[in-house]
């Protein structure tokens, strides 16, 4: 479904990302691991459109989206669920939410805002308050959420268990297994990797800007010296 | 009501002609003549606003000035053709000065001209002393030029306030009442209008009810307008110009305010009210110069106007027109009088002349202790939209004054102009 | 002795509470090493203590004065220095002039309007003799923007070291290096941490738990546990509570 | 010295020739003649140096330095005519109370940066002029103050140069201006000047090395202030007049013009450029085209779409700091 | 009593005109961030469309042509060079739009003349009304409600509709909104449209009291700006109340002093600024750096 090929991404003059490669298969569920600013948000916002790769090329559904502003790249079936959950602040839960619906259904699931309120009841509840009010786990499912409603073909999700209370990781990693039920295709960076690994087929491993590993994640949780190496753990 | 439709459309070919004009005189006579005219042009640089608040001022009088330069054609001064360099003051005395200096300095011209407002008149006047030019004030109306600012390469063209108060105050008390409220532009002119008309009110016992002072470039009158209304005057006599005055105007119109007492202009342009239009202000007005005045050769004039700008955003000559058309005509008859083309011999020929053909009720007399120009001037009343016979027919003269009876005399106004420029 | 206190620290940002009544002694001479997640609270502790953003509640002590509403220059002035998670230089500036810019300050030239920057020979000796130190000679005129980012984190504690601090708060020294950077910057550390205070926060544990004395383990803005490498190693609230019974410790 | 050149490799040392330049300037053939545009453009670079300290050196964009530059116009003018005739007094007061004013203006804004900086100058700038429009007793209202005279300038006994005409005028600004020049060459090379370009780059970080930095920011105000000011007091000699229109907000808005379009922000001496070609276009323009000011704002657009770095930058100069 | 009365109706119709070129101005510079100097003359050219329209077109239909035609210069404006500042410094936008607004004021005075006009009001507002307590301007009484009017519309514009909603959170987080897929080039033209056509319907509305000339847009620039500043960048109800706050300290202040009436506005919002950086009920500043 997505195939990046060989994108060098910069900020300014510093170049961040070398000549990434990655490939998302129809329904999957794939890892992007690496430390701290090892460029996995960079590479996401690079799919994205947000900071568009100098050279290479990211094909998406057989289309090279590299050069398109991103929200063209969000209408053509990619959602972003960004890692510090930027939620409207002035808008309530149900305009964040309802902001995201676009024109025509698209997308195998058919989200609506009652298939949101069915799947997570907790916004219901809360449908009329503004944003900035929300506590950090009822804002990440928000982003989740309000991505979804765009009816998107694959999901970024960037750090969604970042600074979450313990029970709320729980929860969060719980929606994202069932989205994975439902057969949404899912790239997921995360700095826990042991959560990570535990629902992805696939893992890769970015380290300063290169993609250092990429394999199966099965092979990855046996595999104690690239992580050692590359995860610090 | 506005019939602009057809005027604006003639309007910007129109402007192009007068720049054309402008630009050379002289290149239109016969070829013998223009052999005779061969030599160096007596050159006059015209510093006059044709951007910000004084555009449309400026505008007429540069027409006035072109006619008056068209006048020596054929003939030339000195045997020499005459040409007019017009620079846009922009209502900026900065620029004023940097233009005047420029025309003084590189073009070498000897003679500027121009000048709607107070403070542009002021800087150019001090480049003129300055650099031993002559300037001619030709439609600035403050008292202060010829008093505070008095120089000897200086003269002023039109009446000023003394003047205008002089004329105007004694028909107010005669005719209107004694009870007076008054709105000041709160600047030099501004306060010269009240302080006149103060006196005068003082002299004769009325009720002096208040002033309120305007702060430049004011959009809202409505606060003044209510403090004034709550004071019940016979007359509110209003010294306000500028941008400022059509919406002034306006306002009044809007509040009614001539409903219920007599408004007072102790200074009006006719391009004010044209500006804001027939029948929006009835009152009484001071004006220096009315084109419908039936003083010797006024009539020849206002058509010799309509003929040479049939396009003009204004068919009628104003009084700036005037001003600009004698400031003009009167400094080149003066080189031609001197019979030489010197700034010290040009003043002196100036100083104490009289000028017949002044185009109002009395002669001009060129006064050489203060360099003022001494002439009539004219109280008038508003015209309804119904009594007037076309669109720039605003009003009917109700009085006029000699102008030696209404300036200040020697007396009042000591100044000392120094020394003449070189010596 | 502790160097530096906090008492019941507590800063709060729209409706989240970063910083929760912290109370926290360090050591004087020790490496003290602050983890948890992201968005435990760390940088906030940080930006609390050098003065970038005021509390809501409590205070810190330095040397037992209360610098909790000093501006920045003034706690600089005391001897806390900090380097920032996000390269924080002079990026058009070259890495002699960024390191200059830094002794000048310490030396306390900045005032001086009319003589020739240039002359300053005590400043440009000692700028030499700190990019020697940190084996960054040779790339003097280089422009900051251009140094590759192994340099760059190098330099961002260089030049916080030019203050010549008792107290240095380093704020994720070895984020985004290679294993061979970071063994030179542990290396460094633990040179370090015998001359002065280090208040470290890191993600690489490998690196925490080689080179602290003491750490501190916060969790959504409170502290959770602090001790040795091996207490915490040990500690079952910190296996349990803040590592969800799913993180690993090494 | 070694290392250091750095920063004087940035500014290749053209100063000689721009000073060289003006001195010459009276014997360009035809416009030479124009002696008072020369000493306009003399001040203004004057006026464009000095603010360039905080646009370019510091990255403060004061949008409100006309507010110096028009009370330097003042002091002068007042001076001269209620206390004092002289031809230093009225100068050095031009310089002291813009200063003045600079320092209490500066405390206001000393913690703000970026377009905040510029909005508070902005109206604080617009105070002074409403003030020099209703004060009339002292700054003559909206006819202004005139018949400021340039006194004699000499030691008396020995030495007397009269600096009414126009050419002894220009060159007496001059060697004002070459002073100045050298001063603030001195200052922006000062270890002073390099903390203002280390704000420039990184506030934040400045201030963790333990520079105060907006006792720093108000310092570059004051200065910058005192030579705005100063400019402003030859200008008035230069027109033997004050007026209030010098502190309107069109003209804050030229002098960040001219500074950027010469590239002030690239080079020391990019104001003195854009100052030169602000000027001369202007007279120019407005000498042959009534409708010049569509032309000329146009070129606000143009320069700021094309060449944000200024003439100077475009030729090649650092890549530019401030504006992006 | 009375007459304090006046003063202050006075100041708050006054303060709705500026209240409604505020609001266009605060948008603009909320969404884009772009301290448009044109506004102005997007004023200036409200008052002069409607000045040419209304001979033709009576003064309800220009009422709602003038505005448009203003948010399609406006529009123009924004796709030819204004949105190229987006995202860089602000002082890009800031400078640009100061060039622009004066090519732009030559362009009035090419078309239009450099002298003034009169605007007249439609007939059925001419003339004062008793109010009882006091006589009033019909005309200023119908332009309140018309100014209250376009100020609920926004507002409701705002807080009602899914635009609205896109605007709001495009002020708080452009990136977030492109990458939800909302068309954020074509967004912000759009709003620089609307905020040309509250800057157009004010001048409309403007011109019958002020009268139309080159300088009124730079005339209104400046008391925007200080509203806009004083009630808080992106404020909607901030720049509604400093709206009135100035207007109404403006008007009563003739009262009292009037050589001071119009520094006043500059020392309420620097007095402001220095307790409350952020303005009156200025949420997020995105003004500071």
């Amino acid at each position: 479904m997505l195939v990046v090929e060989k994108m060098n991404t910069f900020y300014g003059d510093a170049h961040v990302l070398f000549d990434v490669s990655l490939e998302i298969r129809e329904g999957e569920v794939v890892a992007l691991l690496g430390r701290n600013g090892a460029g996995k948000t960079t590479t996401i916002r690079s799919i994205m459109g947000l900071t568009p790769p100098r050279t290479g090329r990211v094909i998406f559904k057989g289309e090279n989206i590299a050069t398109l502003p991103p929200y063209v790249i969000a209408n053509r079936g990619v959602g972003f669920v960004p890692d510090n959950r930027r939620i409207f602040p002035t808008l309530t839960v149900r305009q964040n939410l309802e902001l995201a619906r676009k024109q025509g259904d698209g997308g195998k699931n058919g989200w609506t805002l009652e298939g949101i309120y069915e799947h997570f009841p907790a916004l219901k509840e809360i449908e009329d308050r503004k944003g900035e009010v929300l506590s950090g786990g009822e804002q990440q499912m928000l982003t989740i959420a309000r991505t979804l409603m765009g009816n998107p073909d694959l999901v970024l999700l960037d750090e969604p268990t970042e600074g979450l209370a313990p029970i709320m990781v729980m929860e969060v990693m719980k929606i994202i297994k069932e989205l994975k039920e439902k057969g949404e295709t899912i790239l997921l960076v995360e700095q826990n990797s042991t959560l990570a690994l535990g629902i992805s087929q696939r893992a890769y491993i970015l380290e300063n800007g290169h993609v250092v590993y990429s394999g199966p994640a099965e092979d990855l949780i046996r595999n104690d010296e690239v992580k050692q190496k590359y995860l610090g753990i | 009501m506005e019939k602009k439709g057809s005027t604006r459309i003639s309007r910007r070919t129109f402007v192009k002609g007068a720049a054309a004009g402008v630009a050379l005189l002289g290149s239109g006579a016969p070829p013998v003549i223009r052999r005779a005219l061969a030599a160096d042009p007596i050159y006059i640089g015209v510093v006059s606003p044709a951007s910000g608040n004084y555009a449309d001022h400026g505008m007429m009088e540069r027409l006035g000035m072109q006619m008056a330069a068209e006048e020596f054609k054929d003939k030339g001064v000195l045997g020499r053709p005459v040409k007019l360099v017009v620079e846009d003051d922009e209502t900026d005395p900065q620029v004023a000065a940097r233009k005047a200096r420029r025309l003084v300095e590189v073009e070498k011209i000897k003679y500027l001209i121009g000048g709607v407002s107070s403070s542009v008149a002021v800087s150019v006047g001090e480049v003129a002393q300055r650099y031993g030019a002559l300037y001619i004030a030709s439609n600035q109306n403050s008292d202060t030029l010829t008093a505070q600012y008095a120089r000897r390469c200086v003269f002023m063209v039109p009446p000023d306030m003394a003047m205008a108060l002089r004329t105007q105050a004694p028909y107010l008390l005669e005719k209107v009442g004694k009870r007076w409220y008054f709105f000041t532009h709160d600047y030099e002119w501004g306060w010269s209008g009240t302080k006149w008309a103060r006196i005068i009110l003082q002299k004769a016992g009325g009720t002096d009810l208040g002033e309120s002072k305007i702060p430049l470039n004011t959009r809202d009158f409505s606060a003044f307008l209510l403090k004034a209304r709550a004071a019940k005057p016979d007359a509110l006599v209003i010294t306000v110009g500028g941008v400022d005055l059509a919406a002034l105007m306006e306002q009044m119109h809007e509040f009614g305010t001539y409903k219920e007492t007599t408004l007072v202009m102790t200074l009006i342009n006719l391009e004010d009210l044209w500006a804001v239009g027939p029948g929006k202000m009835e009152g009484i007005y001071w004006m220096e110069w009315y084109h419908e005045i039936e003083a010797p050769g006024v009539k020849e004039f206002v058509a010799r106007y309509k003929k040479r700008w049939p396009g003009a955003p204004i068919p009628v000559p104003t009084a700036n027109t005037l001003n600009g058309y004698i400031g003009v005509r009167e400094l080149l008859r003066a080189v031609d009088r001197a019979g030489k083309d010197d700034v010290t011999a040009v003043i002196k020929a100036l100083e104490g002349h009289t000028v017949r053909d002044s185009l109002k009720h009395d002669p001009i007399f060129i006064r050489e202790w203060d360099h003022k120009f001494v002439w009539a001037s004219y109280v008038v009343r508003s015209k309804k939209p119904d009594q007037m016979k076309d669109r720039a027919d605003f009003a009917e003269v109700v009085r006029w004054a000699p102008g030696k009876d209404t300036v200040r005399t020697r007396e009042e106004n000591p100044v000392n102009l120094g020394p003449y420029p070189g010596q | 002795m502790a160097i530096l206190m906090t008492e019941g620290l507590t800063k709060n940002f729209g409706g989240l509470r970063a910083v929760d009544s912290l109370t926290l002694g360090i050591e004087e001479g020790k490496l003290t090493s602050v983890i948890g997640p992201n968005g435990a609270g760390k940088t906030t502790l940080f930006n609390l203590i050098t003065g970038m953003i005021r509390p809501d509640a409590g205070r810190a002590l330095f040397h037992g004065e209360d610098i909790t509403h000093l501006p920045i220059h003034q706690i600089v002035r005391r001897g806390i220095s900090r380097s920032f998670q996000i390269l924080n230089l002079f990026n058009e500036l070259t890495l002699f002039e960024n390191v200059w810019l830094g002794v000048q300050a310490q030396q306390g030239h900045g005032r001086e309007l009319l003589s020739p920057a240039d002359a300053l020979g005590s400043v440009e000796a000692e700028t030499h003799r700190i990019i020697k130190e940190f084996g960054l000679a040779g790339k003097e005129e280089v422009p900051v923007k251009l140094l590759s980012y192994g340099d760059r984190r190098i330099l961002e504690i260089t030049i916080s070291l030019t203050a010549k601090p008792s107290l240095l708060l380093l704020d994720e020294p070895t984020s985004g290096l290679v294993s061979e950077d970071r063994k030179r910057i542990s290396e460094f550390l633990k040179k370090l941490s015998t001359r002065l205070t280090l208040l470290v926060v890191e993600h690489a544990m490998d690196v925490v738990l080689s080179i602290s004395d003491h750490i501190v383990v916060m969790h959504q803005g409170r502290l959770l546990a602090q001790g040795t490498s091996e207490e915490i190693r040990a500690n079952p609230r910190v296996q349990e509570a803040y590592l969800g019974g799913q993180y690993r410790l090494a | 010295m070694g290392r250091g050149n750095a920063w004087r490799k940035r500014l290749a040392n053209p100063m000689w020739a721009v000073f060289l330049m003006f001195a010459l300037f009276p014997y360009i053939p035809y416009i030479g003649r124009y002696i008072s545009l020369g000493t306009e453009v003399v001040i203004w670079s004057l006026f464009a140096l000095g603010f360039n300290i905080l646009l370019g050196y510091t990255g403060l964009p004061s949008f409100g330095h006309g507010a110096f530059f028009g009370i330097g116009a003042y002091a002068a003018g007042i001076y001269f005519l209620r206390v004092s005739k002289g031809l230093w007094g009225p100068l050095f007061m031009s310089a002291l109370i813009a200063g003045i004013a600079a320092a209490l203006i500066g405390f206001l804004v000393a913690k703000k940066r970026g377009i905040y900086f510029a909005l508070i100058t902005i109206a604080v700038s617009q105070v002074f002029y409403f003030i020099a429009f209703r004060w009339d007793d002292l700054t003559g209202g909206e006819t202004g103050l005139s018949g400021i005279d340039r006194m004699d300038l000499g030691i008396p006994g020995l030495l007397r140069i009269d600096l009414s005409p126009p050419l002894t005028y220009y060159y007496f600004v001059l060697a004002i201006f070459i002073l100045c020049t050298l001063l603030i060459w001195r200052i922006v090379h000062s270890p002073f000047g390099r903390v203002l370009q280390a704000m420039r780059e990184n506030e934040l970080r400045a201030s963790y090395l333990g520079y105060h930095t907006a006792a720093y920011k108000w310092a570059a105000f004051v200065v910058s202030g005192l030579f705005s000011g100063l400019a402003g007091g030859l200008y008035t000699l230069l027109i033997n007049s004050a007026f209030a229109f010098v502190l309107d907000w069109t003209q804050s808005g030229n002098v960040v013009m001219m500074t950027l379009l010469g590239g002030g922000t690239v080079n020391f001496f990019g104001p003195v450029l854009g100052a030169a070609i602000f000027i001369v276009s202007r007279d120019l323009l407005s000498a042959y085209w009534e409708s010049w000011m569509l032309l000329y704002g146009l070129i606000f657009v143009v320069v700021i779409l094309f060449i944000p770095s200024g003439i100077l930058g475009l030729i090649g100069g650092r890549k530019q700091t401030v504006l992006r | 009593m009375t007459e304090f009365l006046s003063f202050l109706m006075n100041g708050v119709v006054l303060g709705l005109i500026f209240a409604v070129v505020a609001l266009g101005f605060t948008l603009i510079l909320g969404v884009m961030q772009v301290i448009n100097f044109t506004h102005g003359i997007l004023f200036a050219l409200g008052a002069y469309f409607a000045f040419s329209m209304q001979k033709h077109v009576g003064f309800w239909l220009a009422l709602i042509l003038a505005p448009l035609l203003v948010g399609v210069v406006g529009w123009l404006l924004e796709r030819l060079v204004i949105h190229r500042t987006y995202g860089g410094n602000p002082l890009f936008g800031l400078l640009l739009t100061f060039g622009l607004a004066m090519a732009l004021e030559e362009v009035i005075r090419m078309v239009w003349g450099k002298a003034g006009y009169s605007v007249a009001a439609p007939r059925f507002a001419a003339g004062s009304l008793d109010l009882g307590f006091m006589i009033y301007s019909k005309y200023r009484l119908l332009l309140a409600a018309l100014a209250i009017l376009i100020i609920l519309l926004v507002w409701l514009f705002l807080e009602k509709t899914p635009y609205g909603a896109i605007i709001k959170a495009g002020a708080s987080d452009a990136e977030m909104v492109m990458a939800l897929g909302k068309n954020l080039p074509r967004m912000r033209t759009f709003v620089f449209a609307i905020g040309s056509v509250l800057a157009g319907v004010a001048g409309v509305i403007a011109a019958p009291i002020w009268s139309v000339r080159p300088t009124i847009g730079t005339a209104i620039l400046m008391p925007a700006f200080v509203i806009v500043v004083l009630g808080g960048i992106g404020s909607f109800w901030g720049s509604v109340l400093a709206g009135l706050i100035v207007g109404v300290s403006t008007s009563v202040s003739v009262m009292f002093w009037a050589q001071i009436s119009d520094i006043i506005p500059y020392v309420i919002m620097t007095a402001v600024l220095l307790f409350r950086p952020r303005g009156l009920m200025g949420e997020k500043s995105v003004l500071e750096v």
